[in-house]
């Protein structure tokens, strides 16, 4: 299965990602306010929010890093 | 008791602590060290222990598909057969009854793609090859239904009508060639000449089929037609060569599962 | 004055305008790396997608505002505020203006997210991504793969392993290796050691080129037992979060009046004895005050436990924790907050608590029994087949590790940890928080109930017990009642139901009662020396009363009201087979009349918190497991020194912490019920070692005798802990069989306008 | 929809269309000889339309009002009505073919109408051009929405939604001319196969970037589907089309892999696009729009999330099981069984969530015929992707493989999971993407719901029978020891059931053609949603499950 050596590197790079991008969304607190989460599509605007520049959003995402 | 045992290792454990607290504030470190070491580890270790593939059963005398075959296959593949015949008899007795020795992985080694299939509509191809005359392989292409009343296959006698295109035969035998089939450069070179000589058994170029291919290629007319060299014939030598570019299955007689 | 509310609500409702309030959202903003100010604050109103969202509408549609945001499992609220200086006092008003009571969160400890929660989570996820891909290429091997496949396969499970189990392990490792410093043995012991030598024999035969190797069963062993320990801890957090989210509204301030009168905000921290602080009232009194000046009513039913408000003027010295009901006072700082009344009951919970902190977890109790037969068993084994193959250290090594591997305490780690998050989120369903796993463990072994009486058997609110037959006095009564927010002024305005009169120039005396005109006409409600100044009071008669210039007055009755299923709950632990008591602070006769009430027999009245401890601690010397049910500050220490406790959400913040579990809902079958789940739940436990103890009956045997493969040992082991969850999870559906209450703490009672 | 373009992004597009067209032309030219040449000439049209639209428009007046203050929109419409497009061809094509086997005369003789050839377009048709228009004007939708935020640019999400189709229109033109590589539902060959590389990266970056700009601190959990979906299809896609060109003027290439090696990859590939394409971008619909519609948050959020990792984990080796007791090496696909079986458990676990978020709103499902799709869709989810797993045990397979039992699965799940959830994602998104007040006819829904789902269970329970049947014949033996029926019976015996086939393909187009005209009534004659509240709100959250009216 000469195959394998494509396949197996290929798979493990592939959930090793996922488990890099289950990091990340963990250490941004992505999983803080699960219920709030779930609601919030419900209850949206349909229009952006008022635009923010990134560092404003930052600091609510890291506050509840820490 | 335990304390003595283990105070050597209680030093090693405070600092795998304070490493890994370090390690931990920079976690996308960690996790490129996990990739790292699944990722890289997979690629440099194993490639060299695949030097040998115990899957794929050796056998020397496995031949090639010459040019005319090769463009037969082709024209199998334009035309879409494989989504209704499969080319793989499974290790189950009623296959092997019904088609012949089950398939093995060495008879479509040169097969880029495959053409296992996932469907049959029409029954499996695998061992096709002389099972019926060439006349008839024509015939039922023209009109299945005038040799099986029953089938719902598509006619093709426009295969019969189309003159087969040789010119891009050479690149093609190349492009097989770079990505494994055991071409050589005489084959290559000689592809068009080799595809009009086998379907015309009195023309010029019939000697070279054989020499190159070996004794045992079958060179005919296999549309029936001395005129043209149509994508009938090549169709006709493919499905004429299906099973028998190695008779290690018959040599090895396996026996099916139940 | 809206009555019926909760303290909380009550206190974040007068907050809007106080200047306390004001200095106090002042101090929760700080200033970020941008140079704008951020503040959380806790809006326990937050209960749905649509309150997040008109919450995050209206903040977000000031101008000051550059983002809000709202947690709805926080029930917080996180704003980025235009600059350093911007006043959120505006944006509690505008939240306070929507409906909800707000108050400012001093970033800190009680915000932090849990780093432990986060890390076995890691680690879970670590030992996931491990267990799929070894598991991949072990069934690639089970199911046929031989030669270089094989060895390569081998090879690649342990590039993978051996990072998996060095990082997704230590939780177990650490664990062993402290408990073996203090010459212990817990469960991570035989975990730790299986799994460190099941890595090590396998990396040799890898290299080896060997045949067998643990490495999936190594990885999905630390799989599921990090599984386990991450719900053990999700629970423990869960339960953490909720009350220390119940105790967000405490006051962590006060005010100080200067010497030229002005008013500022300090931390209590700051705070040293002699300074003068002023309170308003619907505030807690922070620290221990002599009062320099001010009247006011005080309730002390946080402290004493005694329902009934006292009148305080200056002179009185007054303890942290009491709610002042009625006026301003100023008051003297006597002792800094460490050395408060409120700080010395603390001290006192946690010296109770110390008892309770040798309580070792029935799993960690069967692993002092488990560990040395299986470290045995396993020796054993080697030495046997070192003996039976004439020194083959190899293939005894391997059978050893192997009676290791099969007979890891999965049961203990796993089984365990889901029965109690499954009892967990049964007791969540109905209205019962839980702290840890052990104190479902200590509930179900408990013999003895002793509840205490005010705010626990009692709503700690007064009823009125005499209605007056004059319905002139009845509507005068209710008039100035319905005017102030003492407790004794609500119950009757609560328990008459004419309409009031009309009345003119009202004044609250603080401390004495309210007085006004009514069709011209002075009239007093209040304390019986206090209206006979101007009516004629009947001697002796008790307080409240109530009374018309010049004319006979009427004296109320005040009775305390028992709470809602106190009798149910009473009756069914007694039904159970336990002695119940009653212990109270309170005096002799009000706690003799709940007694009686509710059929209890064992009264111990007049109680101080230390006599409270020694009742307790006497019935535990006895071998008695108590379980407490108490409410108040001076509840704490003793739910401290409790077996188990249990405290109502409305208890005191000291209370809830000390409690091991806290129901929210208003009646007291909660007690009942808890305990039948933990009784469930223990029952549970037990049929899970025992299928644990089956499982090692057949697999030990086998593994002795060498016949465990690396496969059988992963089938068995998934298969041991499917089982045991399986039946962990039958918790859930025996739940049905129960009531199970909503949390009744979402809608409060009606208000009576 | 030119009038959101700036003068510099007319420019750019007539930039990019430009340098497409002659793309184009250079195949044409280079190609002239080969069927490619035809595509070259394709092209070379598509792109010059694009050109003159763009170049028509190019000085009508710009855009004046802040376009930050609202989403974008435009492509995620023409997405929409290409996805319907797509839908009644590849349907239609669908129903040819399989009118085609129970009357083989139907394909008329011609050399482009053979069964072989007509089959890849319905296949690719359905699930690239209708799926996958769906996937991605779903995903513009709820990328913007779920992190309050508009796309980055105006340029990308044309780029990617327009060059997505001319891959379809490439492959599904290839087919027909016989260019392929018979590879199943890998197909196209090596020069569409690299522009669909090109679209899908500036896909992901796309993605990427909206979800950078977010206003919202959380990633809602459809956009991890979403990301799962576009990710994993690009590795996959790579790697099983890595294919050498017999020479770059011509179609025609060789797969780098052969025989058994190529069958692993082939079915590695094809079962990671079912998983993959089939499965997370539609579960990341589900996960938007059936709580949207039911106006309820997800059952378990939680699970939600816990099920997308399991599915990412687990998935990965499923494919060999399509390789039972073929020369495929034993272990390998014993490997496919064990991890299909296991997949059983994240699978169940998404769709139980899915109708567990319908329970307690039951009277809705009843009397939306929208919500109903998405919750007939949960059902056949949870049903397909146990048959799925119970058709990985290696002695099913043996009866089942080969057979149109596998049709049957695959139609299930495509039909009942896919097309349900696209048909009711489409019904609650077009009236709040046009902002209009209804659907045009709630009785046009209501009728589609019924044909699709009348179709779909003829259509499976067609294939059931006939696959079990078909099975059971060729395995059949008689007193002698002898198989007691030739491949012939066996294809007469399918008759009956061809023809139920082909009927219940019928009445499933006939429902999406009553979408199209649906969802295009609405725009034409629906008058637009009036905004009552002083900010504009969902309009669905407004509208009534069926308007009084009707």
């Amino acid at each position: 299965m000469t195959i394998l050596i494509i396949l197996i590197p290929v798979t493990l790079s592939m959930g090793a990602f996922g488990l890099a991008a289950f990091f990340w969304s963990l250490r941004n607190g992505q999983y803080e306010d699960l219920s709030g989460d779930a609601e919030r599509i419900l209850h949206d605007d349909d229009v952006p929010l008022k635009s923010l520049n990134s560092t404003s959003r930052m600091i609510v995402t890291k506050e509840t890093k820490r | 008791m335990f304390k003595k045992i283990l105070k050597p290792f209680a030093r090693f454990f405070d600092f795998q602590a304070r490493t890994h607290y370090r390690m931990e504030r920079h976690s996308m470190a960690l996790t490129f060290g996990i990739i790292a070491a699944a990722s890289v580890g997979g690629i440099v270790e194993i490639a060299p222990l695949f030097t040998i593939d115990d899957t794929v059963e050796a056998d020397p005398n496995m031949r090639v598909y010459t040019p005319l075959e090769q463009a037969g296959r082709d024209i199998y593949i334009r035309e879409g057969c494989y989504a209704c015949h499969s080319q793989m008899i499974r290790t189950l007795r009623d296959e092997v009854e019904r088609y012949g020795p089950y398939s093995l992985a060495v008879e479509s080694q040169y097969d880029h793609p495959m053409l296992w299939g996932s469907k049959r509509t029409g029954p499996d191809l695998a061992r096709l090859g002389d099972k019926y005359s060439d006349d008839w392989q024509v015939r039922h292409l023209v009109n299945p239904r005038d040799l099986v009343p029953e089938s719902v296959m598509p006619q093709y006698a426009f295969l019969l009508e189309t003159l087969l295109r040789t010119d891009d035969l050479s690149d093609r035998l190349s492009a097989l060639r770079a990505v494994g089939v055991p071409y050589t450069d005489e084959m290559i070179l000689n592809a068009a000449y080799d595809a009009t000589g086998q379907a015309n058994p009195d023309g010029p170029h019939a000697d070279g089929v054989t020499e190159r291919y070996g004794d045992a290629t079958a060179v005919r007319y296999f549309d029936g037609r001395s005129d043209w060299v149509t994508e009938m014939d090549a169709l006709v030598a493919y499905l004429q060569i299906l099973g028998k570019l190695t008779d290690l299955p018959e040599q090895m007689q396996p026996v099916a599962e139940e | 004055m809206v009555f019926g509310h909760s303290a909380a609500e009550e206190r974040s409702g007068t907050a809007a305008g106080s200047p306390l309030n004001l200095a106090q959202s002042r101090a929760a903003v700080r200033v970020d790396d941008n140079g704008r100010g951020r503040c959380i604050l806790s809006v326990p109103g937050i209960k749905c997608g649509a309150c997040v969202a008109k919450v995050e509408r209206a903040l977000n549609a000031r101008d000051d505002v550059v983002y809000a945001r709202a947690n709805l499992t926080l029930h917080q609220a996180t704003i980025v505020l235009e600059g350093p200086d911007t006043d959120p006092m505006p944006m509690i008003q505008t939240l306070a203006a929507l409906g909800y009571a707000a108050t400012p969160v001093q970033s800190g400890a009680d915000t932090a997210p849990d780093p432990t929660g986060k890390g076995l989570l890691r680690a879970l996820a670590v030992a996931g991504f491990g267990a799929m891909n070894i598991m991949l290429l072990s069934v690639g091997v089970w199911s046929g793969a031989d030669g270089q496949t094989r060895e390569t396969f081998h090879l690649v499970s342990a590039l993978i392993a051996v990072p998996v189990v060095l990082y997704a392990g230590q939780p177990f490792f650490r664990s062993a290796v402290s408990a073996l410093r203090r010459r212990q043995l817990n469960m991570d012991v035989p975990i730790a050691l299986a799994v460190a030598l099941a890595l090590v024999l396998s990396l040799f035969e890898t290299v080896q080129g060997g045949d067998h190797v643990f490495f999936d069963a190594a990885v999905t062993l630390l799989f599921f037992l990090l599984t386990g320990r991450y719900f053990d801890h999700l629970m423990r957090e869960r339960a953490r979060s909720a009350v220390s989210g119940l105790a967000k509204l405490s006051p962590r301030g006060a005010m100080l009046r200067d010497e030229d009168g002005s008013l500022t905000y300090a931390l209590l921290e700051s705070i040293t004895p002699g300074m003068t602080l002023s309170i308003a009232p619907g505030e807690r009194v922070p620290l221990d005050l002599e009062i320099l000046s001010g009247n006011s009513d005080l309730d002390r039913s946080l402290v004493t436990g005694e329902s009934m408000a006292v009148a305080i003027g200056p002179g009185d010295m007054i303890e942290a924790g009491a709610l002042n009901l009625t006026g301003v006072i100023d008051g003297r700082v006597l002792r800094s907050s460490d050395d408060s009344f409120l700080a010395q009951m603390i001290r006192m919970q946690s010296n109770a608590e110390a008892g309770r902190a040798n309580y070792v977890r029935i799993a960690d109790r069967a692993a002092r029994l488990y560990a040395p037969v299986v470290h045995l068993l396993a020796l054993i084994t080697f030495i046997g087949w070192m003996l039976v193959t004439g020194g083959d250290w190899q293939t005894s090594l391997f059978i050893a590790i192997s009676v290791l591997i099969i007979t890891c305490p999965c049961a203990l780690g796993l089984a365990v940890p889901v029965a109690h998050v499954v009892a967990a989120g049964r007791l969540m369903r109905m209205g019962v928080l839980m702290k840890d796993g052990a104190a479902l463990e200590r509930m179900a072994e408990i013999d003895h109930v002793v509840f205490d009486k005010t705010g626990t058997l009692t709503t700690g609110t007064p009823r009125l017990g005499n209605i007056p037959d004059d319905p002139v006095m009845r509507s005068g009564a209710k008039a100035l009642a319905v005017r102030s927010g003492h407790p004794a002024a609500r119950a009757i305005a609560s328990g008459l139901h004419d309409n009031p009169s009309d009345v003119t120039c009202h004044t609250e005396v603080p401390g004495f009662g309210v007085e006004g005109l009514i069709e011209g006409r002075r009239a007093r409600l209040g304390r019986a020396e206090w209206v006979a100044e101007i009516a004629d009071v009947a001697a002796g008669a008790g307080s409240p009363a109530f009374g018309f210039e010049h004319c006979p007055s009427v004296s109320f009755d005040l009775a305390e009201t028992l709470r809602d299923g106190a009798i149910e709950a009473v009756t069914d632990m007694k039904n159970a087979g336990f002695s119940v008591a009653l212990l109270s602070g309170d005096m002799e006769d009000r706690a003799k009349a709940v007694a009686t009430a509710l059929g209890i027999d064992d009264i111990h009245y007049g109680a101080t918190p230390a006599d409270k401890i020694d009742i307790l601690r006497t019935g535990l010397r006895g071998g008695h497991r108590p379980l407490m049910v108490g409410d108040g500050l001076n509840d704490a220490a003793a739910l401290a020194a409790a077996h188990v406790s249990m405290a109502p959400s409305t208890a005191s913040d000291a209370g809830r912490t000390a409690a091991d579990f806290v129901f929210l809902r208003d009646t007291l079958d909660a007690v009942p019920d808890t305990w039948k789940v933990a009784r469930d739940t223990a029952r549970i436990v037990r049929q899970n070692f025992a299928l644990a103890i089956a499982y090692n009956c057949i697999a030990i045997p086998l593994a002795v005798a060498g016949l465990v493969t690396p496969l059988i040992a992963a089938l068995a082991m998934s298969g041991s802990s499917i089982i045991v969850i399986g039946n962990a999870l039958r918790l859930n559906k025996a739940g049905a069989r129960t009531r199970e209450k909503p949390a009744s703490h979402v809608k409060r009672k009606e208000t009576p306008a | 929809m030119m009038s959101n373009l700036t003068g510099a992004e007319r420019t750019k597009a007539m930039i990019i269309t430009g340098f497409g067209a002659m793309v184009g032309l250079l195949m044409a030219i280079v190609g002239h000889d080969d069927p490619m040449g035809a595509h070259g000439w394709i092209t070379l049209l598509f792109f010059g339309v694009l050109f003159f639209v763009v170049g028509n428009a190019f000085y009508d007046p710009e855009p004046t009002e802040d376009r930050a203050a609202l989403y974008y929109d435009d492509p995620t419409k023409v997405g929409i009505i290409l996805a319907l497009l797509w839908a009644v061809v590849g349907m239609s094509m669908g129903v040819w073919v399989a009118s085609q086997l129970a009357w083989p005369d139907l394909r008329f003789d011609a050399a482009w109408s053979s069964f072989g050839r007509l089959r890849p377009v319905h296949t690719s048709g359905v699930i690239f051009g209708f799926g996958g228009n769906a996937l991605i004007a779903t995903s513009y939708h709820i990328m913007q929405r779920t992190s309050r935020a508009r796309m980055p640019d105006q340029i990308s999400p044309w780029f990617v939604l327009l060059g997505f189709n001319l891959f379809c229109i490439l492959a599904a033109s290839g087919y027909i001319m016989g260019i392929t590589q018979s590879k199943e539902y890998a197909e196209p060959e090596w020069y569409a196969d690299l522009w669909l590389v090109v679209v899908w990266v500036v896909y992901f970056i796309l993605y990427m970037r909206t979800l950078a700009r977010r206003n919202e601190p959380h990633i809602y959990v459809a956009n991890w589907y979403y990301l799962s979906f576009i990710l994993v299809v690009a590795i996959l896609h790579i790697v099983n089309n890595l294919a050498l060109p017999a020479s770059l003027t011509g179609a025609k290439s060789y797969s780098l892999f052969s025989g058994v090696q190529d069958a692993m990859t082939q079915w590695w590939y094809g079962h990671n696009a079912v998983a993959f394409f089939l499965t997370t971008g539609f579960l990341g619909m589900l996960y938007y729009f059936l709580p949207k519609r039911a106006e309820r948050p997800i059952y378990s959020y939680r699970l939600s999330i816990l099920s997308f990792w399991g599915i990412v984990f687990f998935y990965i080796w499923v494919g060999s099981h399509h390789l039972h007791y073929t020369a495929l090496p034993y272990w390998v696909q014993t490997l496919g069984m064990t991890f299909s079986i296991m997949l059983l458990v994240p699978s169940w676990a998404s769709a139980g969530n899915a109708l567990m978020t319908l329970n307690g709103a039951w009277h809705k499902v009843r009397d939306d015929a929208t919500l109903r799709f998405m919750m007939v869709a949960a059902v056949f989810y949870g049903l397909s992707t146990f048959e799925g797993s119970f058709m990985a045990i290696r002695p099913v397979n043996g009866l089942s493989h080969y057979t149109d039992w596998t049709i049957g699965h695959v139609h299930s799940g495509a039909m009942g999971w896919v097309a349900m959830i696209t048909f009711g994602s489409i019904y609650a998104l077009v009236p709040v993407l046009w902002r209009r007040e209804t659907m045009y006819s709630w009785k046009a829904v209501e009728w589609h719901f019924w044909l699709a789902l009348t179709g779909t269970v003829i259509y499976v329970f067609a294939m059931w029978n006939s696959g079990i049947i078909q099975g059971l014949m060729w395995r059949t033996y008689n007193e002698a020891g002898t198989l007691r029926y030739s491949f012939v019976d066996s294809l007469v015996a399918m008759h009956p059931y061809y023809i139920a086939r082909a009927f219940g393909g019928l009445l499933f187009l006939t429902g999406a053609c009553i979408c199209l005209w649906n969802v295009v009534m609405t725009i034409r004659r629906v008058p637009l949603l009036a905004p009552a509240l002083d900010y504009p709100t969902s309009s669905e959250a407004m509208e009534p499950a069926v308007p009084a009216a009707e």
